[in-house]
């Protein structure tokens, strides 16, 4: 079946497209069974060989869309078919998601491999090898479902991708689940999962809603199905598209981890760095830009979600790059970043500058990816070190924090690799022309300065944070003196963990080329899938005060960083120097606003109570052991006891005893009398005689 | 002659003494004297009604009843009796063991 | 077709020969009894098989149906008449798939009186076959009963420390329900002159003021049933203290007893009242949906949360089927079987780390992944099943409810959906918070330390089950044609309601 | 007197005339032989129960209308007849356990089977009062059976005093119909009422005494109170025949006299009859709920059933489904019958000396030690409840059908609801008997044992093919009118 669709389809690979869910299943599926009798290195190799084929495929998808623009869709097979509910499992080849997918599984591949040396560690460091195989069959779902998520050629089946990455970063975020952040046995990384995988929940809540309205507003949920209609619907319901755009948004939110549902992804962070890398910094978490880059037709028919999407983005940007400013942790800094970086491209694709917004979703990929695994490293060298100090002296006993940057120092003389790399993608996040950060945040601004002025102004300050704290980081990082034996003792990384990150290090360098201005190699491959819905997209223009304005905040954000910590670096137990500067400011970003705590208070702790109120008092107390066991159960034996006892003897006998006194009274003139049982029976009869006969003789 | 309602007035009042003599009395022998009571009420109201409606069959009625009501003091004597021999008493007030 | 060829009789029949066959054992001899139980259910889930093979898909009416006069009660003529269609194929094969698996389940749970709990089992069997078959609303109302003693005596011998209570309850909720149910089966009787199904939704013409009062009256025995809320009181108690496999029963099959009467009676044969009390029905429901999940939120017994999911889960199927729109029924429909698999795993699951650490104090364990991987993994999926992760089953089920009853004419409005699908949150949060709190965190109970993972025994039991969740989720294409024509001669009844009354 | 008198009345002749001889032959029989009487009343029931067999169907009035031969009579004199059958198979191992095995005891039986028989068939209600004492005294007698005994005395005397209480009423009320038609005979007084020449107030005050009357026999609140001590008391074969026979008996009369004679008071008496039914299954139901001794408890369930029976009275004065009503409370009582005796009989088999083992506790750990007699209990109980396939529910769903074809919904409703509370008690022996342990002693009895076993089985097969039944009453019903 999926061959002959694909004759008709086309001479070329498109009929391979299925692969790149099927490999990493597979792969997945043997390490899952046999992984047990497996060595590691033969698992972790499976596992990127898994992606690795995936990667390839895409590319043979790529090269086939050369020739063949327009793309393809192959259906595989019918998943929920009720009445006008047609709902396929097929596939969508075009430019947009073919991108993705040569990202997810380009990136993903060598994050894999990345992994195969790390894990290697890892489990070794935190002392349960069995979790390297359970690793593996994650990451390998994860590329599965992403691919599932990005090939979708419908809004169900992305659905299924995308809650589908959500398990797995809930998976993931957990494969130490009986461990806290700082590898002690705790409940705190499983918790960081719960959340991850609730807070995406509220916002699949948004994109279920989003189906619902779009269902029966345009009877189908398939892409060209919608597309098609939007300009008519958009004559007679605007307010459906908005709706759906707006619920969209929360989706977006959720999964992009944009205010208010971002609270969930630094907290991610508990997973191992390959996950941070691959799940939430570089594909999963950028679902949402790919889903509103997707809906263009969508978005660019409702002006006023446009202008919501492009605030979300621009306000996240800014928010989350203040925290990062404030953060002591390498990974949460990279982590707020990330943030920060997602609400550049949501602001991007909500302006609807599409193409700005993917372009810097793919550079960020590399950069991001490079830093996070390259920090990683770090955090391995670190333990290393640490490693050490165990076995030469055991008293070494006080909780150790591998991730804390104030405990590091003058790693680029222990890892010398590791700390170019990780300057590299410092620079090109801190958007240093001529890296890859430049270009593609460059176009965003550039299409900011033009389309929502506002905007601009918050990314712009975001971008001179994000200068900042990256210059922060590696002055903190690498410069100055260990301020920590561990650190002094740091090992440089392995090759197998090294080599991937070189690659990347070349992709974040030269990752601007792809969209040159003036050449617009990667506006022209997207525009094919954009004109087939008839959305044209104006090539960014080249700006050069725009440019040359945020290049020089980066610069000046720089300088100031160097002026903190590069010119006498931190000295060992020293409070952050901001910390004088800002004072409570510093504070407020360090504890990132208090937004958790916010939450806590004014939902979480709500529902807990909700639901101990309605559980135990509702449910339990009052209405089963109240209302059912004392109400109806006691009033039933109640009345029975009341009718055996009082009525029947009482009552009937109070009649009767009623009836006696009666007569005795006529009777104690002649004689005293008492009553008795027998004739209260008697009495009874007669009090019966007397009502009924009473009642027939008044007929 | 007499009307008839003061017959049937008559025999109401003896009904209604029987009643009550059953209802009010302890003695066993007393109350069963009470129904019988209720009983000849209830002939005398034949007697009555046969006499208005010109027809027999009402006093035959009558001795219908003279009859079992003698059947009834019968097996009522009896059970009289054997009551006293157990409880030396015929007193109805003292058989209550059965109750709730 | 005599009376004991045809394979709807078979099915129903079957499980009696085993009991009569138990019935020459002698109560020591429990290893025999287990097997000839077990053989027969399997014999029976054949002929359900059977039963399917012989079933067209395409046809919307009744098949391989029987209609033999049965009792002359003065000018009525009550007939045994038994017949499948899409509406009650897939609760047919549900039942004979579930009864083997449970049995399986007790094979070391039930160690005293194995020889009664077996003839009971088997005779509940007999009772749940008849009430999804019988087309005749006397023979139907029979079976309804017929499966209260049955449940009754395996809650009430075999139960937990309450269990005389729970059974009682059990037994006087349900029975409260079913006499008012009697009362309104008279009144067709009378009225209609006729028990029969199928003859009374042709008949129609029952003036709607008096469908209301019918509807109620069934609605009663089956909302209790169901339960819907705030008619849910009994479950929690009847779970509780239920035995393994007769949770996994009650909660897979009986349950669906209420739903499906709902579908086969009160909406054909009261369709203006159905399309009238739609939005209370609907109300009902996405309260029952929001309340179920906040309750089983807090609460610390596993087995008792899944008792509570169960009242959000059916909420749903509830939603779903007074929709009143195509997707809100099938949905509903197979979000009935979703909830017979799922939940039934579930319990099955509750109850083996019950047989091994005698507590389900959610507080007693943690960290058992680690000793029990495979448990753990099949607890997860079933887990995710239940709260609707696409893909899986559940998914496949709740999604068209949802969407259902979002565009539902009869509901009215959207709030309802919109409100239903915060369930699905709140699922999550539940359902992660009892898998958080079994299987991860670290392992600090020694008892714990020592549990094993699953027999092999156990596995059988399990993986049917996990294998339909992702059947199901992944492929449900089989299971809606199954019960699409049927749904639609259905709605066509609704839809002539609906302009009779606006 | 014609031939077609005696054939009217032959099933009576035949058992008088067998209870005299087996009286005389008890007295003069010098040398005991074991169980002959028992024996024998048991044949003379047999041979009753085959002429009524083959009187059925006939409809004769005989002496000159006082006496009416149908379809009607004829059923009830089967189901007389056999309960007597039942009553003697219960009684004969209880008599001899308990060392109260004396002869009369057969005769009196007879006697009173006599009784029930002749009002089954009176047309007059000079027959009717006369057939009332025939079957009451010997009860009387029977009641205090157990001698000396205490409590079978006050029992007997309890019966007695009250029961001769409510024969003065009926006397009275027999008296003011009489008086109000000059007729005693039901179709003289129709046809008393048809011409306009009756004094309708009389009647009604009149009838409204013979109902209290025969509202004692049958136990309907607040005529009821008489029930569970007497019950309790007697001897247990005698409180089941009395439960069964005694009851069927009255109902008996009141169909015959009520919804056969008097149509035209319909308008008076069914709100009265309302009540009565509502009141008895409400009071009935509820008090057997807190009763702790066995005998107790079914003599208040056997109140509420009176009040079942009396919903299909409500309908009276309905022509198009009189005979539905008379029909459905006639099989109501067959399925009464079987279901009581049945349940009788195990408590009789449970039963020790000195009232020992008549405690709901005694029950527990039934199930696990005599699983037959348990199962049979539990048939029994879920028949009293009304649960399917049994014939309890056969006869409620009949029942129910009438008072909804009557149009009375809300005592209908009451019915069922009733019947929900009369499950918590019925269910209290079943738990004890299955989910409690204990060890009950029960006594070898083989002829209990086929009591109760056969019974069980006839509730639950009668029930799947009830339909002889059903055929078999509406045949009874036919010529009634």
């Amino acid at each position: 079946m999926l061959l002959s669709e694909a004759i008709t389809q086309g001479p070329e690979f498109f009929s391979l497209a299925p692969w790149i869910i099927f490999f990493p299943v597979i792969g997945l599926l043997i390490n899952m069974s046999f992984g047990g009798r497996m060595k590691e290195r033969t698992i972790g190799i499976l596992a990127s060989s898994a992606s690795g084929l995936a990667f390839v495929t895409s590319a043979l998808l790529a090269i086939s869309l050369l020739a063949h623009p327009e793309g393809a869709i192959l259906p595989l097979a019918e998943w929920i078919s009720i009445g006008d509910l047609q709902l396929n499992w097929s596939i969508r080849v075009d430019t947009l998601s073919t991108t993705m997918m040569l990202v997810v599984s380009g990136v993903g591949t060598l994050i894999h491999i990345y992994a195969i040396g790390y894990m290697h560690e890892d489990v070794r460091f935190k002392g349960d090898p069995g979790r390297y195989q359970r690793f593996f069959v994650f990451f390998n779902l994860f590329i599965a479902t992403m691919m599932i998520l990005v090939s979708a050629d419908n809004y169900l089946m992305l659905f299924v991708g995308w809650e589908g990455v959500g398990l797995c970063s809930y998976l993931l975020i957990g494969v130490w689940y009986d461990r806290d952040l700082l590898g002690r046995p705790g409940t705190e990384n499983a918790l960081a999962g719960s959340k991850a995988f609730i807070a995406n929940r509220i916002g699949d809540f948004g994109f279920l809603m989003a189906g619902f309205t779009m269902f029966w507003t345009f009877r189908t949920v398939t892409f060209s199905g919608v597309f098609a209609q939007v300009s008519q619907i958009a004559e007679i319901q605007p307010g459906a598209i908005l709706a759906i755009t707006l619920f969209m948004l929360l989706g977006v939110a959720g999964k992009s981890a944009q205010l208010p549902l971002f609270v969930w992804l630094p907290d991610a962070m508990a997973g191992p760095t390959p996950v941070s890398a691959l799940i939430h910094a570089a594909t999963m978490v950028t679902a949402g830009v790919y889903l509103v880059a997707r809906s263009a037709p969508l978005f660019s028919a409702v002006p006023e979600a446009q202008a919501w999407v492009a605030w979300v983005g621009g306000i996240t940007a800014l928010f989350a790059a203040t925290i990062a400013v404030g953060q002591h942790d390498l990974k949460k800094v990279l982590a707020y970043s990330t943030i920060s970086q997602l609400g550049f491209m949501i602001a991007a694709v909500g302006m609807g500058a599409y193409v700005a917004g993917m372009f810097h979703l793919v550079t960020h990929a590399f950069f991001k990816a490079l830093l996070f695994l390259s920090g990683g490293s770090v955090i391995l060298g670190i333990e290393r070190g640490h490693h050490h100090l165990d076995h030469e002296n055991h008293h070494d006993e006080e909780v150790f924090d591998p991730g804390d940057m104030r405990l590091m120092g003058g790693l680029r003389k222990k890892m010398p690799v590791t700390f170019l790399v990780f300057t590299v993608g410092a620079v090109a996040l801190a958007g240093i022309p001529p890296l890859a950060g430049f270009f593609s945040k460059d176009e965003i601004l550039a299409e900011a300065f033009h389309l929502n002025f506002p905007v601009y102004i918050l990314l712009a300050i975001a971008a001179f944070f994000t200068a900042f704290y990256m210059g922060r980081q590696v002055w903190l990082v690498f410069f100055g003196d260990p301020r920590h034996p561990a650190a002094d003792h740091a090992e440089e990384s392995p090759p197998v963990i090294t080599t991937p990150l070189i690659v990347l290090a070349g992709l974040a360098t030269l990752g601007g080329i792809l969209n040159l201005p003036w050449v617009h190699t990667f506006t022209h491959w997207l525009e094919h899938t954009f004109e087939t819905f008839h959305l044209h997209l104006h090539p960014g223009k080249f700006n050069l005060l725009i440019a040359i304005i945020s290049t020089a905040l980066a610069v000046l954000a720089i300088f100031l960083a160097w002026l903190l910590y590069g010119r006498k670096p931190l000295l060992k137990n020293q409070a952050d120097p901001l910390k004088k500067i800002l004072g409570p400011i510093f504070t407020g970003m360090n504890r990132k606003w208090y937004v958790d705590e916010a939450y806590d208070h004014l939902f979480i702790n709500r529902y807990i109570d909700l639901a101990r109120f309605l559980s135990i008092k509702v449910d339990w107390d009052f209405w089963h052991d109240w209302f059912h066991d004392r109400v109806i159960v006691a009033a039933y034996r109640q009345g029975a006891r009341i009718l055996a006892g009082p009525i029947d003897l009482g009552i009937i006998d109070g009649i009767a005893n009623g009836l006696a006194k009666f007569f005795q009274a006529v009777a104690n003139r002649f004689r005293k009398l008492q009553t008795g049982y027998v004739r209260n029976y008697a009495l009874a009869v007669f009090a019966g005689v007397v009502v009924l006969l009473g009642y027939l003789i008044l007929q | 002659m007499v009307p008839i309602s003061y017959y049937i007035i008559l025999s109401a009042i003896l009904f209604t003494i029987g009643a009550v003599c059953v209802l009010i009395r302890r003695n066993a022998i007393i109350i069963f004297m009470g129904i019988e009571l209720m009983l000849n009420a209830a002939n005398l109201a034949f007697v009555a009604f046969a006499n208005q409606h010109q027809v027999i069959s009402g006093q035959i009625f009558v001795f219908f009843v003279i009859a079992v009501a003698a059947a009834e003091v019968a097996v009522g004597l009896a059970l009289i009796v054997t009551i006293f021999r157990t409880r030396k008493s015929i007193d109805v007030d003292q058989l209550n063991s059965l109750k709730g | 077709m005599t009376f004991f060829s045809n394979p709807l009789n078979l099915v129903t029949l079957f499980p009696l020969v085993g009991v009569l066959v138990i019935l020459f054992f002698k109560q020591e001899q429990k290893k025999e009894i287990r097997w000839t139980a077990l053989i027969v259910s399997l014999i029976t889930f054949g002929i359900s098989i059977w039963v399917l093979t012989l079933f067209d898909s395409g046809d919307p009416d009744l098949q391989l149906v029987i209609n033999l006069p049965w009792i002359e009660i003065a000018s009525w003529t009550i007939s045994y008449q038994m017949g499948v269609d899409g509406l009650s194929i897939l609760l047919v094969l549900l039942t004979a798939f579930l009864t083997p698996i449970s049995l399986l389940s007790t094979w070391t749970a039930v160690e005293e009186r194995v020889k009664d709990f077996m003839i009971f089992f088997l005779l509940l069997e007999v009772g749940m076959m008849g009430v999804f078959l019988a087309q005749d609303l006397f023979l139907f109302y029979v079976f309804w009963e017929f499966t209260l003693v049955p449940m009754y005596f395996l809650i009430g011998i075999w139960g937990g420390p309450q269990r005389m209570y729970a059974a009682v309850k059990f037994f006087l909720y349900t029975m409260a329900g079913s006499v008012l149910m009697l009362l309104a089966i008279l009144w067709l009787g009378i009225y209609q002159g006729s028990f029969s199904v199928p003859d009374l939704t042709i008949l129609g013409g029952i003036p709607a003021q008096v469908q209301l009062w019918l509807f109620l009256a069934f609605g009663a025995a089956f909302a209790i049933k169901v339960p819907m809320w705030p008619l849910h009181s009994w479950l929690p108690d009847a779970h509780v203290e239920a035995p393994t496999a007769g949770s996994v029963i009650l909660a897979g099959v009986l349950l669906k007893m209420g739903t499906y009467g709902f579908l086969r009676f009160n909406i054909p044969l009261f369709p203006q009242a159905a399309v009238k009390l739609a939005p209370w029905m609907a109300l009902l429901s996405v309260i029952g949906i929001l309340y179920g999940a906040a309750v089983s939120y807090y609460q610390r017994d596993v087995k008792k949360l899944v008792a509570y999911s169960s009242v959000s889960h059916l909420g749903f199927v509830m939603l779903g089927l007074f929709a009143l729109n195509q997707q809100g029924i099938q949905g509903g429909i197979l979000q009935m079987i979703n909830h017979g698999i799922s939940t039934g795993a579930l319990f099955l699951l509750v109850g083996i780390i019950y047989e091994r650490r005698h507590t389900r104090e959610m507080d007693d364990f943690g960290g058992l992944w680690k000793v029990m991987p495979v448990y753990g993994a099949l607890t997860l999926v079933v887990t995710l099943s239940s709260m609707g992760l696409p893909g899986l089953n559940g998914f496949a089920g709740e999604f068209p409810i949802l969407l259902g009853a979002f565009g539902s004419e009869a509901i009215g409005s959207s709030w309802y959906a919109g409100f239903a699908t915060l369930g699905v949150i709140l699922a999550a949060v539940y359902l992660l918070y009892m898998f958080q709190k079994l299987f991860l965190g670290p392992l600090d109970k020694d008892e714990n330390k020592a549990v094993k993972d699953l027999t092999v025994r156990e596995l059988i039991t399990i993986v049917p089950l996990v294998i339909l969740i992702f059947w199901i989720g992944l492929y449900p294409k089989p299971f809606f044609t199954l019960m699409a024509p049927a749904v639609e001669k259905l709605l066509t009844v609704i839809q002539a309601a609906s302009l009779a009354l606006y | 007197m014609t031939l077609i008198d005696f054939t009217s009345i032959l099933p009576l002749i035949f058992l008088v005339g067998w209870a005299s001889v087996l009286l005389l032959l008890d007295i003069f029989l010098t040398r005991k032989v074991e169980g002959l009487t028992a024996i024998l009343a048991g044949v003379g029931l047999v041979t009753t129960l085959a002429i009524a067999g083959t009187n059925f169907g006939i409809s004769t009035s005989a002496f000159n209308g006082m006496i009416k031969a149908d379809g009607f009579s004829s059923y009830l004199q089967i189901l007389f007849t056999g309960s007597g059958l039942v009553g003697i198979a219960l009684a004969y191992g209880y008599l001899k356990r308990m060392g109260i095995d004396r002869g009369e005891y057969y005769p009196l039986l007879l006697y009173s089977i006599c009784g029930m028989i002749l009002l089954a068939q009176a047309a007059d209600l000079i027959v009717v009062f006369l057939a009332l004492e025939l079957l009451s005294i010997p009860l009387y007698v029977l009641a205090g059976f157990a001698r000396p005994d205490p409590a079978s005395e006050e029992a007997a005397l309890k019966y007695f005093l009250l029961g001769a209480f409510a024969g003065g009423f009926v006397v009275y009320g027999v008296a003011l119909s009489f008086g109000a038609t000059g007729t005693t005979s039901l179709t003289g007084i129709v046809a008393g009422v048809a011409s306009g020449s009756a004094d309708i107030g009389l009647l009604l005050v009149g009838s409204g005494l013979i109902l209290i009357g025969l509202g004692f026999k049958v136990a309907l609140v607040p005529f009821h109170m008489w029930t569970p001590d007497v019950y309790h008391g007697a001897p247990t074969p005698v409180t089941a025949f009395m439960a069964v026979g005694a009851k069927a008996a009255g109902f008996a009369a009141l169909l015959r006299i009520f919804l056969a004679a008097l149509p035209v008071l319909a308008g008076d008496l069914v709100p009265v009859f309302w009540i009565l039914s509502a009141l008895t299954m409400f009071a009935g139901n509820l008090i057997a709920i807190v009763q702790e001794n066995i005998k107790r408890m079914l003599a208040y369930s056997s109140i509420a059933h009176a009040g079942y029976i009396m919903m299909a009275m409500v309908v009276f004065g309905q022509e198009l489904i009189t005979s539905d009503a008379v029909a459905s409370s006639l099989f109501y009582l067959l399925t009464y019958a079987v279901t009581n005796f049945g349940a009788w009989s195990v408590v009789i088999a449970l039963e020790g000396a000195e009232g020992q083992g008549l405690k709901l506790e005694d029950y527990k750990g039934l199930g696990k030690k005599y699983p037959l007699f348990a199962a049979a209990m539990l048939v029994f109980m879920l028949s009293f409840i009304g649960v399917p396939p049994t014939l309890g529910f056969m006869g409620k769903f009949y029942l129910f059908r009438t008072v909804l074809e009557g149009g009375f919904v809300w005592l209908a409703v009451i019915g069922v609801l009733t019947s929900l509370l009369s499950a918590y008690y019925y269910l209290r022996v079943v738990v004890n008997m299955y989910m409690h342990e204990g060890d009950p002693e029960i006594y070898r009895d083989r002829l209990i044992q086929l009591v109760s076993v056969v019974g069980a089985a006839a509730v639950v097969l009668l029930s799947i093919f009830s339909t002889p039944l059903f055929r078999w009453v509406s045949r009874a019903v036919l010529k009634m009118f």
